[in-house]
């Protein structure tokens, strides 16, 4: 179990148990809440919801989960509903793609993306193919849920961002809920999918905080956002980087650059109308994507902008992504490792005046 | 009769060596009996038949190696009573040859590789925005070219670099010069085709009208011949310069033949560049412009265009000189037509044009005396003049060529 | 007219359909041989002739609404599970009748009506998903166990350690049908696996585990019954190892060098079509003409389902992408 | 300097006027502006370059004088071109 850090985990246990917070629902319109509360009742809401619905994963239950998602669950749906798993990602994955198979909608938790590598085999080989092998006779209605990103000073083996992997393959699909309202309203349509969906939650994000409607419910799992206008320049970007772009995009309209903020939400499929047509009016792209460069998602969106809106573009697409380096532990070094609001900023400013 | 074939043992086994054969001609041989061994690349593997019968002749012999399917041997039907208790094969389920014309082979076309999705790029909105290349972009502000007239033969009608290579090569006013460091392969061919382009959008869009006007040329001429006298040859004028000055000059009280046609609109031009056409000895014409032409003496102007035909026909002029043009004069010289109906280089408002001067019997008060004179010619869109009005232009221009020295 | 056999008693009938299984299997797969050399068969090809006992015993002790996870050696079961023999052989040549619509191939079959959950070409990759299948009934209170076949090759796969493991802690209706004979492809048992009695290495998951002789037909049927049935009242997972042997290659392209020929000959000897022939004829439930009879059938149904496969279109390009995702779930 | 001579003098100077003009077979009799192509501002150069080269006035009416090769020879000859 060292391999996996355990002493880590029981670190980020014991802070979160501080940090938990009833959601208080007040009359009105909105609810203070967190990102994840807001995936917590969404769990709840689904369990709740369809008897076919359950939680398993590495200490979902009587540990109330790793980043404290699933507290109060097992007490609320019991011990069948909420499955503490042995350290077995590629058995319970499977496991997981099984009960799909025989009728079930689990959700299965794996506790971060580092750890999914050891159940690619399922994934891919399983679960993405037997619809299709079959020739249709079997569909997977199954969610996966991942933690993802760097920024908890985990070191390399707890940092990856490798969404992208995933988004690589046909007969899954990939989600990245950033803003609350995608936190909380994801999971029930991904299950009524009857297709495998992948859901990546990015680690800084469960902390965040912010203001979710009363009533929030389920939203569509496909489609980007347009989450601010702008004229100049694109930042196509998703997850744990949406909020960067947002604040370097304030920073760009002080300084008369009007910067759209695409929130892609969906890795797989790609929703390249939205971002076609806002390349279309802006006439450049900048993609921000913590994942490596080589390889990565943010290489197929600017191939993408290229194939579709070659003629729009007035700048060459730019590409602002992690170091490709195995996350360092120390901070300084951690935080030079991916992209920051500042070099967002930098980067669009060079693209619409370049020097 | 049937054929025992070297088996398929493998998806990348093209070929076997016979190694060993367990039976010989006149051995019966029962389905499922090993008869023989084959090397492959995994090393030696027994062979069995799957017909019963008695081998009638062996074809290939130890350490032969043949391709898959090859016929190793001739095996009769049992003629006896067949040895073994189970039915006989029905013969479809015989090894069909894999010649046998009634093998379904898969379709012929590959599964269609994952053909990149037609990138189905969006219209961008109607007429808002230019398809062009960035590459043919780059190239146009290199030669100070106006993209806007050019006729694209990319994709979707999109200016390639080549459309922008050839308009470069070609007509007088967008066209560039053909630049020194013009790339060697700069064909004939392309000019003409750029020409061709440029004219023939010119006919398609603009509603042309045709006037002309004889001028009695034997006042300027005169004038021109006594400066000439008194000067070093080398600082004499000819002609052009004249007509030149007084195109540019008489030019200065008709802004709506002196500009541009842009989204629909005529664009008068604050200045009078005026683009004088030179013909290249190889074949096609430019016509560089000389700039602010109503503001300078006809020395400068003389000077100026020493200078333009000399750079054109080396190639050297400058980008500003092949984009700058508010109307352009084209003027045959002493050689050819008399009279010249031109057609505007886009997005220009008119096209003033020079036949070659010749004698002509003339009415001289109550005489007919000899005169040397020209057919001056004024081709304009109508969208931004009329008739009226380019007459009174032709006017203009006489009246000045009559009072050389006030040029 | 009855046997006993062990303590299993036999009617004529159920006897004879055991051989005749067991037949039928051998035959569709020596066809099979014959159209891989004529490469009507393409790709891989893996037969199980010689191990014929343990898919029949074993699927003879399922009921309708069982589940059943294989691996690529999976003709036996498919055939013994009650897949047409047509839409299994139309699936070897690739053509859209087959019963995966031609995608999957010798590797990959797929039958939703019989739960059969396919072929999985990856060593153990079928296991989890027996695990899953089994939570999925047992959560949803459908009296069904689930079956997985694998070979002794599997059990050095970690998959096979977490199934286990999951399968027992969870108390789920999971029948571990190891499949053991003696070579993984080209390596022996004992230079795979540090504890070679794999019943014993099973039992240390505190589930049910015993040792089985994979060439008695009649010996696995009742094996299989017991763990069956103790499943059905609740008991947790259970284990049987088949001792077995496989008499061709591992697949087609194999020389074998591994093994010799003599060890082959040898276990051909008491292979599990010649014991249970001999056995039936001394407890006189087998006469000649029921062997007739038999081979006669099987080799109509062969000759019949090669005529199916070789007629059968073949799949539209057009289709390539479609089920890549699914519109619903089929009921 | 031979006839010879001065007609080479002269086909050189048209040669720096019109590059591309092929002087080499050059017909003595044709008007030089058709042969090379010449426009008026090609000639008033030729006529300068006569001068510069042989310091030989040709005023602007004696330019029909010198449109063939054979005449313009004749015409410098004639200025005293020796």
């Amino acid at each position: 179990m060292t391999a996996k850090g355990k002493s880590a985990k029981a670190q980020m246990g014991a802070a979160k148990k501080g940090a938990a917070r009833k959601i208080v629902a007040r009359k009105g319109r909105t609810v203070r809440t967190t990102y994840r509360e807001a995936v917590r009742e969404a769990i709840r809401d689904a369990l709740a919801r369809d008897p076919r619905v359950f939680l398993m994963g590495e200490d979902v239950g009587r540990y109330g989960g790793c980043y404290a998602v699933s507290k109060g669950l097992l007490e609320e749906f019991g011990e069948d509903r909420v499955r503490d798993t042995p350290l077995s990602e590629s058995g319970f994955v499977g496991a997981g793609i099984g009960a799909a198979l025989g009728g079930m909608r689990p959700i299965v938790e794996v506790m971060t993306v580092n750890f999914s590598l050891l159940a690619l085999d399922q994934i891919v080989n399983n679960a993405a193919t037997i619809p299709h092998m079959s020739g249709g006779q079997f569909a997977v209605p199954l969610v996966i849920r991942m933690a993802t990103g760097s920024g908890r000073q985990l070191a390399a083996q707890h940092s990856h961002s490798l969404e992208g992997w995933y988004a690589h393959i046909p007969g899954i699909k990939v989600l990245a809920p950033a803003t609350l309202a995608d936190a909380r309203g994801m999971l029930w349509s991904a299950l009524l999918d009857p297709n495998p969906v992948l859901i990546f939650e990015h680690v800084l994000l469960y902390n965040m905080e912010g203001d979710l409607a009363a009533d929030a419910g389920p939203v569509p799992i496909e489609g980007a956002a347009v989450r601010r206008e702008g004229t100049d320049i694109s930042l196509v970007t998703y997850g744990g980087s949406l909020f960067k772009c947002l604040a370097a995009a304030e920073e760009l309209a002080a300084d008369g650059i009007a910067a759209e903020v695409i929130d892609l939400r969906c890795l797989r499929p790609l929703d390249e109308a939205t971002i076609l047509a806002s390349v279309a009016k802006t006439h450049r792209a900048l993609i921000v994507d913590e994942g490596w460069r080589s390889g990565g998602i943010s290489a197929e969106i600017a191939t993408r902008i290229v194939e579709g809106g070659f003629y729009d573009l007035d700048a060459p697409v730019a590409r602002l992504c992690g170091a490709e380096v195995p996350i360092p532990y120390p901070r300084h070094l951690e935080e030079a490792s991916v992209p920051q609001t500042a070099d967002i900023t930098a980067a669009a400013r060079a693209l619409v005046r370049p020097e | 009769m049937s054929e025992f074939r070297m088996p398929s043992l493998g998806a990348d086994m093209e070929a076997g060596t016979l190694v060993e054969w367990f039976v010989g001609a006149g051995d019966t041989v029962a389905r499922g009996d090993i008869v023989a061994v084959v090397e492959t690349q995994k090393g030696a593997i027994e062979i069995e038949i799957f017909e019963s019968g008695r081998v009638a002749e062996i074809l290939v012999g130890p350490g032969e190696k043949v391709p898959v399917g090859t016929v190793l041997a001739r095996i009769e039907a049992p003629g006896a009573p067949v040895k073994k208790a189970s039915a006989k094969k029905a013969p479809a389920a015989k090894a069909p040859a894999k010649k046998a014309p009634a093998k379904k082979v898969p379709p012929k076309k590959a599964p269609a590789k994952m053909a990149p999705p037609k990138p189905a790029p969006p219209m961008p909105p109607a007429g808002a925005r230019l398809r062009i290349s960035p590459a043919a972009r780059r190239r146009a502000q290199e030669l100070g070219l106006e993209t806007a007239g050019i006729a694209g033969t990319g994709a979707g009608g999109a200016i390639t670099l080549a459309d922008i290579e050839a308009a470069a090569a070609s007509a007088p006013g967008p066209a560039a010069a053909v630049p020194a460091a013009a790339p060697a392969g700069t064909p004939q061919a392309s000019m003409r085709q750029a020409i061709a382009a440029a004219m023939s959008r010119a006919n398609r869009e603009i509603p042309h009208y045709y006037l002309s006007r004889t001028i009695d040329m034997e006042a300027a001429l005169g004038w021109l011949e006594a400066t000439n006298a008194r000067r070093p040859i080398a600082r004499r004028l000819i002609a052009a310069a004249l007509l030149l000055r007084a195109v540019a000059v008489a030019l200065r009280d008709f802004p709506d033949l002196n500009g541009f046609w842009i989204d629909g609109a005529a664009r008068p031009a604050a200045h009078i560049h005026v683009g004088w056409s030179v013909s290249l000895r190889g074949g096609g014409l430019v016509a560089p412009a000389i700039l602010d032409a109503d503001t300078k003496p006809l020395e400068t102007l003389m000077a100026a265009l020493r200078d333009l035909v000399k750079r054109a026909r080396a190639g050297g002029l400058r980008s500003s000189e092949m984009s700058a043009q508010t109307v352009t004069v084209t003027s045959l010289g002493d050689l050819g037509a008399d009279a010249v109906h031109g057609v505007i280089y886009p997005p220009q408002l008119a096209l003033v044009g020079f036949g070659r001067v010749q004698a002509r019997p003339w009415v001289v008060g109550e005489d007919i005396a000899p005169r040397r004179v020209v057919e001056a010619s004024l081709a304009a869109d109508h969208r931004a003049s009329d008739g009226h009005r380019g007459g009174l232009f032709l006017a203009a221009l006489d009246k000045l060529l009559q009072e050389p020295e006030t040029l | 007219m009855t046997a006993a056999k062990g303590k299993v008693r036999l009617t004529r009938d159920s006897a004879l359909a055991l051989l005749a299984g067991m037949l039928r299997i051998r035959r569709f797969e020596e066809t099979c041989a014959e159209l891989y050399t004529a490469e009507k068969i393409r790709g891989f090809l893996h037969l199980y002739i010689g191990e014929e006992a343990i898919a029949v015993g074993a699927l003879d002790a399922l009921a309708p609404d069982d589940a059943v996870v294989a691996t690529y050696r999976e003709h036996g079961h498919a055939l013994a599970r009650g897949i047409a023999m047509d839409r299994i052989m139309a699936e070897m040549y690739g053509k859209q009748s087959g019963c995966s619509r031609g995608r999957g191939g010798s590797m990959h079959i797929y039958d939703a009506a019989t739960r059969f959950y396919g072929g999985n070409a990856i060593v153990g990759g079928g296991l989890p998903l027996a695990v899953g299948l089994a939570l999925a009934d047992r959560m949803q209170g459908r009296d069904a166990v689930t079956a997985c076949f694998f070979g002794e090759g599997a059990v050095a796969e970690g998959e096979f350690h977490e199934s286990a493991n999951l399968a027992a802690l969870w108390k789920l209706p999971v029948l571990f049908v190891c499949e053991n004979n003696r070579y993984a492809m080209g390596t022996a048992l004992d230079r795979s696996e540090s504890q070679t009695d794999l019943h014993v290495k099973a039992a240390s998951y505190a589930m049910g585990s015993e040792v089985v002789d994979g060439m008695d037909v009649v010996a696995v049927e009742a094996a299989a019954r017991r763990a069956v049935d103790a499943m059905r009242s609740g008991g947790g997972p259970h284990f049987l190892e088949c001792r077995t042997y496989r008499f061709r290659a591992h697949s087609m392209f194999d020389a074998q060098l591994y093994r010799d020929k003599a060890e082959i000959e040898e276990w051909k000897t008491h292979g599990p079509v010649v014991r249970f022939t001999a056995w039936l004829r001394e407890t006189g439930l087998l006469h000649d003409s029921d062997l007739a009879r038999i081979e006669a059938d099987i080799a109509a149904e062969i000759d019949a389902a090669v005529a199916f496969a070789e007629a059968a279109p073949w799949e539209p390009v057009e289709d390539l992408e479609r089920f890549v995702l699914m519109a619903e779930v089929p009921e | 300097m031979t006839d010879d001579d001065l007609a080479a003098l002269i086909l050189a100077r048209i040669a720096d006027i019109a590059p591309e003009a092929d002087t080499a077979d050059a017909d003595p009799a044709m008007d030089l502006r058709d042969q090379f192509d010449l426009d008026s501002m090609d000639f008033l150069n030729f006529a300068i370059a006569l001068h510069e080269a042989l310091g030989v006035e040709i005023p602007e009416t004696d330019y029909p004088r010198i449109r063939t090769l054979d005449a313009c020879v004749a015409y410098l000859r004639g200025k005293g071109v020796a």
